[in-house]
């Protein structure tokens, strides 16, 4: 993954936009604001002949150190990885995404395949992606609380989910064995 | 009297034909197990011998659950439809000269019907669950059943051009004056058309659609459990045997043995069927499944217009051979 | 020893039966199914004649019966078919109200 | 009894001639737990909609509460058909955060046991999928195969299916003169053995109906579906990261990529075949180029490691022991995120770390590539039938370990 | 005699059905005696690959089904004539031959008129 | 005495299952109904000496004609008629026009007389089979119409598919006539 | 049998109670029915994570879960045993727990490998510590996963758990 | 590389089924061909040294207790959080006496890191796998369990238990040098442990190596199989 030349021209297409970029393990990355992350993103996959997107995931930025005390960083931020099959250069794209305006572009129109990785972003970090077309929680149940990817989240989870009290509730109710309650770790 | 002795004879029918099934299952998970270099039931009896009477057991004393959506008075009676159907259609085996319950002169025709009716067993046992796995299958069960029943009646025709009945002891007869003594050297397409139509009739891989197990669970039979599942496992299973006796009584002659070996004519007859449940087995061990439409396609576009062409061939050659 | 007439009558009850079905059913495939019945009650008494006058002809003529009985169902249930997919329905009342 | 069923969805007017069926959690052909709701018109789908996350167990929250080597032992889990593998990508990874180098021996025991891994996975892939359409016979003979497999690893780790293998900065344990005996044995027979399966079901009639012409994607419709591995290269795009960037040993191993071109059922499957053959003549090439030398590095770092900055794991020891110090505190971890991908039997696995100088990474995300093909199941499955969706689901070769995370 | 004739070889037939159905319902109600029945609400409710019932299931089919079964419906009065057909076909001969043709040409006008519309094309 | 209470049985359970059928509100359970009636017409057959017209009866009636009417019922969605309370109408009407009927065809079978006995004797059909029989008077008397069931039939296979083809935007403008909410299905 | 009432009813042990005099037949009956459905283990097919390919393993050529007459079965109506082989997270414990009410009694649950068993190294919001928190499990096989030979150890305990049972088959229990 | 594809069948071979023959003359070999089921109650798989099995606490042979001291690394590696080591410091030497250590088998997910980082090499893990049970509370070992597993061990007799080492442990984080003498001679002196395999070990047949091997196999047919 040699450095491309396409930051610069990022830069000078959307100065406005790129807040950042750096160079670190060899591997190109530029932090961006969240406004015209779709332009940007098609203009790496039609310019710049990116047409892999290799992942695409969010990222809570609010207790990391070097995040603290800087500006440019918002509380999350949606990573993007695209390389070019025929070139084969890739970049990573840092969208920041505030706190307050917990919403981004989707990408799904130019990537069919971003659908569901969208929908983990939303599911996990509760991130929006707006004009995506169906913005569902993919991996936890519909009615669960909470995005358990957030800093705040603890590992346990908050509370119970409804489902699973029912559940257990149901159990009691339908037993005809001996209960025993599991034993938890000695974290 | 009379009627004792023929209780007596339905009766040892009924136990021997239910002992068949039973067996019928561990031949088959020994010998497939054998094809895949497994060993099959081992550990239950002397090498597994009684593992089927352990399934028996376990599924009589199994709970019975009758959906609480189902039509109950239909989800009730379609395993006895079945299993009363193909044991009805026992009764016209001609096992040995004079050996059949029943000769009657239509019997072929009976096969048919009773054939039929099972069908409506299967297709009542989809709907009555009224879940959606089952009715799925019942549909597919019954689209598979109509479309090869036709290329069974058809491919049979020839036969019945050559013998000119429809009694099955007659058939063999007829078939013991052939060259041979087996129709299937005569007629080799129509036994063609009717073995891979048997495959279909009887569910059986590559044709075992209704069932489906990676497609539709297990189709029609979803819902069942306990003794009413094993009634429709017995129910198929004799349907095997019936089918397979149908394809030696009309092609591979009877009771006859080749050669004319002088062997008890049942066991002959009991040996031909066992090497055809022997190729189901086979088949099932070997092939994979067909899809939806190719079945139907293969029903349709293939063996129909064979056996039609088989009896104008037929047809033609008996004429010029006059 | 069974009279004739007996025959005569079974189809004759059956015939009426099927004739009330037809006409107080509002399902048009449960109609069918009465014309059915009221069809095999006719095959009744041309099996009941042909053997009682030792004569093949009604038995040959229910055959062909039977023959057309399904190129009728046939026909029939496509029209029902047809409705159904027109009107959405297969009640004979509704198909009246919706003629307009 | 008394309680009526409601039906939460009910029928919507119009809709009637649309039949809705739940396929999974609990289904024989969903591999595991993966659910599919689709709408038949007959057997004809013509809406797909797979729900996931019946296995989400919260992977990538438990890896911010786990040291990185802990973390490793979280990998066997993702795609436990290849768990091998997935610890190489994982070490591959977190190598190049922490800048540690890996010694020459421990790459190629690495590319061994990744081709070991995939034959693995692959040998379950055709069996499950031959299962799938039908063909039981199949199944059974390549389990047997792949026991062989499972033995030498283990012999080679001490498990069978979560090895747990690789450590950062080389690998676990030695390969014994008795493992590499049952590998060349395995090698050599391994093409005759394929081709006995192939028998009963690479010219069959019924299988070539099967699968050609099902659930047919093209390449760039491939590409914009994110797909990786073989069910991309079975469309006919070149992408394989074990040329692209080169990780283990690959670098010196001759290998060609099998690429397919219709992009249908069939083309995928010959690709993965075709991979394994492949796959075991590079395990011919491991075993007779391997090198002398250490398995470990020796900056790799201890199986204890302090998980913040400045805490140490120390902890007091018996005076008679000896032992003074028992880990050094490790201050070098880096700031900064990466991303490393690596070939799986499934396709690209990528791990993205983002590091905040910790000993647990501040965040891990996976990239795997089973949720980014079962997404793209909604769009190949549509219009065919329902046996088909069977065999795509099939011929995609998901996981759900590794989807769900 | 006409009116007293009894087809006394089908009599087997019926026991044996008598004894089909007793079987079935005798091992399903001596089984009830020793079964544990323990239903309730969850355990009846249809099975949906561990979902919950979502819809009812009784709905629609594909159109396919009812020309296959027309055209099933058409082949078997076919087959129906062809069994006589082949029993008197010795003694009739070459006429009989042409008879069947004919009628089998009628019939086979309809088959492919199906196929050509598609009828036997499930896939579409 | 035993044909006699055979004849009886089959009677009743003729008469029984015609009404069920008429009565049933479950088409499917009226399909039901008319199989079993089917099956003990050809037993009737039976006693009547025409065993290959019973076998036809159940092949061809209740192998396929009823086949052809269940899948008809499944085709189509008929769980509203098991809810609703009228799904019969004008019974009262229609009772006195049966029973009218009924009276007349009593009437009218009063006058039957046995005519001249044909050659087709109990002993001739069994001579040479009933299947035989009646294949020797179809494929030698009754050539034409023999060939006209095949014309009928060939109607009814080109009708019948022309009657259920479907056009699906065509059903689809229906569905939004009737249901104008309707939109295209986004959702789930 | 609706006019026993308790009274008449002769207790062996706790929870179990025989019609007097019936006991002569009881013990064989039970001998019988315990050994048929010890020797007919019907295993739904469902497999959750990693312990499946075990399972699967476990059933194939060089294991073959047949010799003990075991076989898998698609459908919970006609098996006996549910074999939770894998992690159970909280999305998937409801399906679970209806697919093991789907099953007639007498029914059976294994809990195969760490995970369900006790959640193992997933103590996460996400996952079900414990298949026990919910389902009566019978046998718990440690391992994860447990060894192919392991899972049959665990179906051997669990014929030998059915061998001990005492009528289990009576209305009247 | 382009797939290859096998040639179609011609006519004839569609008529015959050939293919379907074949395959079933495969299936008709494997019937006649010995099982290859080990008959596991009777038959015991292969287990190798190094099986990540049962726990065990190794049994000290001169003091009869367990060999732990206390430093808890097991419990911090652990990633299941499976371990748990309750000591007390002996105030005369300030050593420390282990009271408990338990060991949850059900949450183990027998990694084996508490066996690679312990430095005494006190606790391991056997190769039985056989120990199911119908009750939680008895595979919840506490320190006795564990040191009757290791009696139980090392008391069957099959390959090679009563020296039941791994191999090719070495804790990981500090030299050999600083290992307890125990540790260090955990392997036993009568082992022969091999040279390092190289490439060159063995000797595989060079013409055999190539690539293209399986091209004899699958001769190419640039036409694509259309059925």
């Amino acid at each position: 993954m040699e450095s491309t030349g396409i930051i610069p021209r990022l830069e000078v297409s959307y100065p406005d936009d790129v807040l950042h970029s750096y160079q670190y393990c060899g591997q190109d990355v530029v932090l961006t604001r969240k406004k015209h992350i779709l332009d940007i993103c098609s203009f790496i996959r039609d310019q710049c002949a990116m047409n892999h997107l290799m992942f695409l995931c969010a990222v809570d930025n609010s207790r990391r150190k070097e995040a603290i005390g800087k500006n440019e960083y918002e509380r999350f931020e949606v990573v993007y990885q695209f390389y070019s099959m025929t070139t084969k250069h890739s970049i990573r794209i840092r969208a920041q995404v505030p706190d307050d305006d917990c919403s981004i572009e989707s990408i799904t129109s130019l990537w069919p395949g971003a659908d569901c990785l969208e929908r983990e972003c939303f599911d996990l970090m509760g991130i929006h992606f707006s004009s995506h077309p169906d913005l569902r929680r993919i991996l936890m149940p519909e009615d669960w609380k909470g995005h358990p990817l957030r800093k705040e989240y603890p590992l346990r989870g908050i509370g119970e989910w409804a489902g699973y009290e029912t559940l257990k509730e149901k159990s009691l109710e339908l037993r005809t064995f001996d209960y025993r309650s599991s034993q938890k770790g000695n974290e | 009297m009379q009627i004792l002795i023929l209780l007596i004879q339905i009766a040892i029918l009924v136990a021997v034909v239910l002992l068949h099934v039973a067996y019928a299952t561990y031949f088959e998970r020994k010998i497939i197990g054998h094809m895949q270099v497994r060993m099959g039931p081992m550990l239950v009896g002397w090498h597994g011998l009684l593992q089927p009477i352990a399934d028996g057991i376990k599924s009589f004393f199994k709970e019975d659950i009758i959906p609480d959506q189902a039509d109950k008075s239909l989800f009730l009676a379609a395993p006895i439809i079945c299993l009363a159907a193909m044991m009805v259609s026992l009764s016209v085996l001609p096992f040995a000269k004079g050996w059949a319950l029943a000769d009657i002169n239509v019997g072929l025709l009976f096969i048919f019907a009773m054939s039929s009716l099972a069908s409506y067993g299967i297709i009542l046992a989809g709907w009555a669950s009224n879940s959606k796995y089952t009715l799925l299958g019942g549909i597919r069960s019954m689209a598979q059943v109509i479309s090869y029943e036709i290329a069974i009646g058809l491919s049979l025709v020839g036969v019945m051009m050559l013998s000119g009945t429809l009694n099955l002891s007659q058939i063999v007869e007829a078939q013991g004056n052939s060259f041979f003594g087996m129709f299937i050297i005569s007629q080799p397409v129509a036994f063609f058309v009717f073995f891979i139509a048997m495959l279909a009739e009887t569910n059986r891989v590559p044709f075992d659609l209704p069932e489906a197990e990676t497609e539709l669970v297990s189709g029609y039979i979803t819902e069942y459990s306990g003794m009413r599942y094993a009634m429709f496992f017995m129910a198929e299973y004799i349907g095997m045997f019936v089918m397979a006796s149908i394809g030696v009584v009309c092609f591979l002659g009877g009771w006859y043995g080749p050669f004319a070996v002088p062997l008890f004519p049942p066991i002959w007859f009991i040996l031909k069927v066992y090497f055809i449940m022997f190729l189901f087995i086979w088949i099932r061990a070997t092939l994979p499944r067909y899809r939806y439409d190719q079945l139907m396609a293969i029903g349709w576009k293939l063996l129909i217009p064979l056996s039609l062409g088989n009896i104008f061939i037929t047809g033609l050659a008996m004429t010029l051979a006059q | 020893m069974i009279p004739v007439s007996w025959y005569l009558s079974l189809s004759g009850i059956l015939f009426c039966i099927g004739l009330y079905g037809f006409l107080t059913r509002r399902n048009v495939i449960v109609m069918f199914l009465c014309i059915e019945l009221m069809l095999n009650a006719a095959n009744l008494n041309f099996v009941a004649f042909s053997h009682y006058l030792s004569d093949l002809r009604g038995q040959v003529l229910t055959f062909f019966i039977i023959a057309v009985a399904a190129a009728e169902a046939a026909i029939g249930l496509g029209i029902v078919m047809a409705l159904y997919r027109n009107k959405q329905t297969v009640y004979s009342d509704e198909i009246n109200e919706l003629k307009g | 009894m008394s309680r009526k069923i409601s039906f939460n969805c009910p029928v919507q007017a119009g809709d009637e001639d649309r039949y809705r069926i739940q396929m999974g959690p609990q289904h024989p052909a969903t591999h595991g737990v993966l659910r599919v709701d689709l709408d038949l018109d007959g057997e004809i789908i013509r809406k797909c909609n797979p729900h996931v996350g019946y296995l989400h167990r919260g992977f990538e929250k438990l890896a911010e509460h786990r040291t990185y080597v802990q973390n490793l032992v979280l990998t066997d889990r993702l795609d436990y058909m290849a768990a091998m593998a997935n610890n190489v990508g994982y070490c591959e990874a977190v190598e190049k955060l922490l800048a540690i180098e890996v010694p020459q021996r421990s790459r190629y025991l690495r590319t061994m046991v990744c081709e070991m891994a995939r034959l693995a996975s692959h040998l379950l892939w055709l069996a499950t999928h031959a299962l799938d359409i039908g063909a039981m016979t199949v199944f059974l003979y390549c389990f047997r195969e792949r026991e062989e497999l499972l033995e030498i690893f283990a012999e080679l780790c001490g498990s069978r299916l979560t090895n747990t293998y690789t450590r950062l900065g080389g690998v676990r344990q030695d390969v014994t003169h008795s493992i590499m005996m049952k590998l060349e044995k395995f090698v050599d027979s391994f093409p005759s053995n394929l081709e006995e399966y192939e028998t009963l079901i690479d010219t069959n009639r019924i299988w070539l109906k099967r699968t050609i012409d099902v659930g047919t994607v093209g390449a760039d419709e491939a590409v914009g579906l994110c797909l990786t591995g073989a069910s991309l290269r079975g469309s006919g795009v070149d992408y394989d990261i074990r040329k692209h960037f080169p990780y283990a040993a690959y670098d010196f191993m001759d290998f060609e990529v099998p690429l397919g071109e219709t992009g249908d059922t069939y083309a995928r499957y010959r690709c993965r075949i075709e991979e394994m053959l492949q796959s075991n003549s590079i395990l011919r090439q491991c075993i007779e180029r391997m090198p002398p030398g250490p398995i470990i590095g020796d900056d790799a770092p201890d199986l204890i490691m302090p998980n913040k900055p400045g805490r140490k794991v120390e902890v007091d020891v018996p005076a008679q022991q000896s032992l003074i110090k028992l880990v050094e505190d490790r201050e070098t971890f880096m700031e900064g995120d990466v991303y490393v991908a690596t070939e799986v039997p499934k396709g690209e696995l990528g791990f993205y770390f983002v590091s905040d100088g910790n000993g647990t990474p501040y965040r891990m995300h996976i990239r795997s590539p089973s949720f980014l093909h079962i997404s793209a199941l909604k769009t190949m499955a549509k219009g065919s039938m329902l046996a088909d969706l069977i065999a795509i689901i099939g011929t995609l070769d998901v996981v759900l370990g590794e989807c769900d995370r | 005699m006409p009116g007293s004739y009894l087809p006394s070889e089908y009599l087997p037939i019926l026991m044996l059905l008598v004894t089909g159905i007793a079987f079935g319902v005798l091992v399903l109600w001596i089984g009830k005696l020793f079964r544990v029945q323990r239903p309730y609400f969850e355990k009846l409710v249809a099975y949906e690959s561990g979902n919950p019932p979502t819809e009812e299931p009784r709905m629609r089919f594909s159109v396919k089904f009812y020309t296959i079964a027309i055209l099933f419906i058409v082949f078997d009065v076919e087959a129906i004539f062809l069994y006589p057909w082949a029993l008197v076909f010795n003694k009739l001969g070459l006429f009989a031959l042409l008879e069947m043709f004919i009628f089998i040409i009628l019939l086979l006008i309809g088959y492919v008129y199906a196929w050509k519309k598609g009828n036997l094309e499930w896939d579409n | 005495m035993l044909i006699k209470s055979i004849f009886l049985y089959c009677a009743l359970v003729i008469i029984t299952t015609a009404i069920l059928t008429v009565r049933f509100r479950n088409p499917v359970h009226s399909v039901l109904a008319v199989l079993v009636l089917f099956f003990h017409m050809a037993g009737l057959y039976l006693l009547l000496n025409a065993e290959f017209l019973a076998a036809v009866q159940v092949i061809v009636y209740a192998g396929a004609i009823l086949v052809l009417y269940l899948f008809v019922v499944f085709l189509v969605n008929v769980k509203k008629e098991i809810k609703t309370d009228r799904f019969i109408a004008s019974y009262k009407i229609a009772a006195i026009c049966s029973f009218l009927v009924f009276v007349l065809l009593i009437a009218g079978s009063r006058s039957f007389l046995i005519g001249p006995s044909g050659k087709w004797t109990i002993e001739a059909v069994n001579r040479i089979t009933h299947t035989k029989a009646i294949g020797s008077e179809i494929f030698s008397t009754y050539v034409l119409p023999f060939e006209i069931v095949a014309l009928i039939l060939l109607v009814a296979v080109i009708g019948g598919i022309l009657l259920a083809k479907q056009d699906k935007q065509e059903d689809f403008s229906i569905h939004k006539k009737r249901f104008p909410q309707l939109k295209e299905d986004n959702s789930a | 049998m609706g006019q026993l009432n308790e009274n008449d009813l002769v207790k062996i042990k706790d929870g179990v109670s025989f019609i007097p005099g019936a006991s002569a037949l009881v013990g064989p009956l039970n001998r019988i029915i315990n050994w048929g459905r010890a020797g007919s283990i019907w295993p739904v097919t469902f497999g959750l994570a990693c312990c499946a390919i075990e399972m699967m393993v476990a059933g194939s050529s060089t294991n073959d879960l047949d010799r003990f007459g075991i076989i898998f079965r698609a459908s919970p109506r006609q098996a006996d045993c549910l074999i939770l082989a894998g992690t159970i997270t909280k999305k998937m414990a409801p399906v679970i727990r209806r697919v093991y009410d789907q099953m007639p009694e007498p029914r059976y649950v294994l809990a195969m490998g760490s995970c369900a068993c006790s959640g193992g190294l997933f103590d996460t919001y996400a996952v079900v510590q414990g298949g026990d928190n919910f389902l009566p499990v019978d046998v718990y096989i440690p391992g994860c996963p447990p060894r192919p030979e392991a899972l049959i150890e665990g179906l051997i305990t669990l014929q030998k758990k059915i061998n001990q049972e005492q009528g289990r088959w009576s209305q009247l229990v | 590389m382009k797939i290859q594809y096998k040639p179609k069948r011609d006519l004839l071979e569609t008529i015959i089924h050939l293919e379907i023959l074949q395959g079933l003359a495969l299936t008709l070999k494997k019937l006649f061909s010995k099982p290859i089921t080990r008959e596991y109650p009777g038959e015991m798989p292969p287990v190798y040294p190094g099986f990540r099995g049962q726990h065990a606490l190794v049994r000290d042979p001169v003091s009869g207790t367990s060999k732990c001291i206390a430093c808890l690394r097991c419990s911090q590696a652990c990633p299941a959080r499976c371990i748990r080591v309750k000591y007390h410091i002996d105030e005369s030497n300030g050593s420390r006496i282990v009271d408990n250590y338990e060991i949850e088998a059900l949450r183990c997910v027998y990694c084996g890191y508490c066996v690679e980082v312990c430095p005494v090499n006190a606790v391991t893990m056997t190769d039985i796998f056989e120990y199911s049970s119908t009750d939680r509370q008895s595979l919840h070992f506490d320190k006795e369990r564990l040191l009757e597993n290791w009696d139980h061990f090392t008391k069957s007799d099959s390959y090679e238990r009563q020296s039941y080492v791994n191999p090719l442990w070495r804790p990981r984080g500090f030299p050999k040098s600083r290992l307890t003498a125990s540790s260090r001679e955990s392997v036993p002196k009568n082992r022969k442990i091999e040279k390092q395999f190289t490439g060159t070990k063995l000797g595989i047949k060079k013409n055999n190596k190539e690539a293209g091997g399986y091209n004899n196999l699958y001769p190419t047919h640039g036409e694509k199989n259309a059925h």
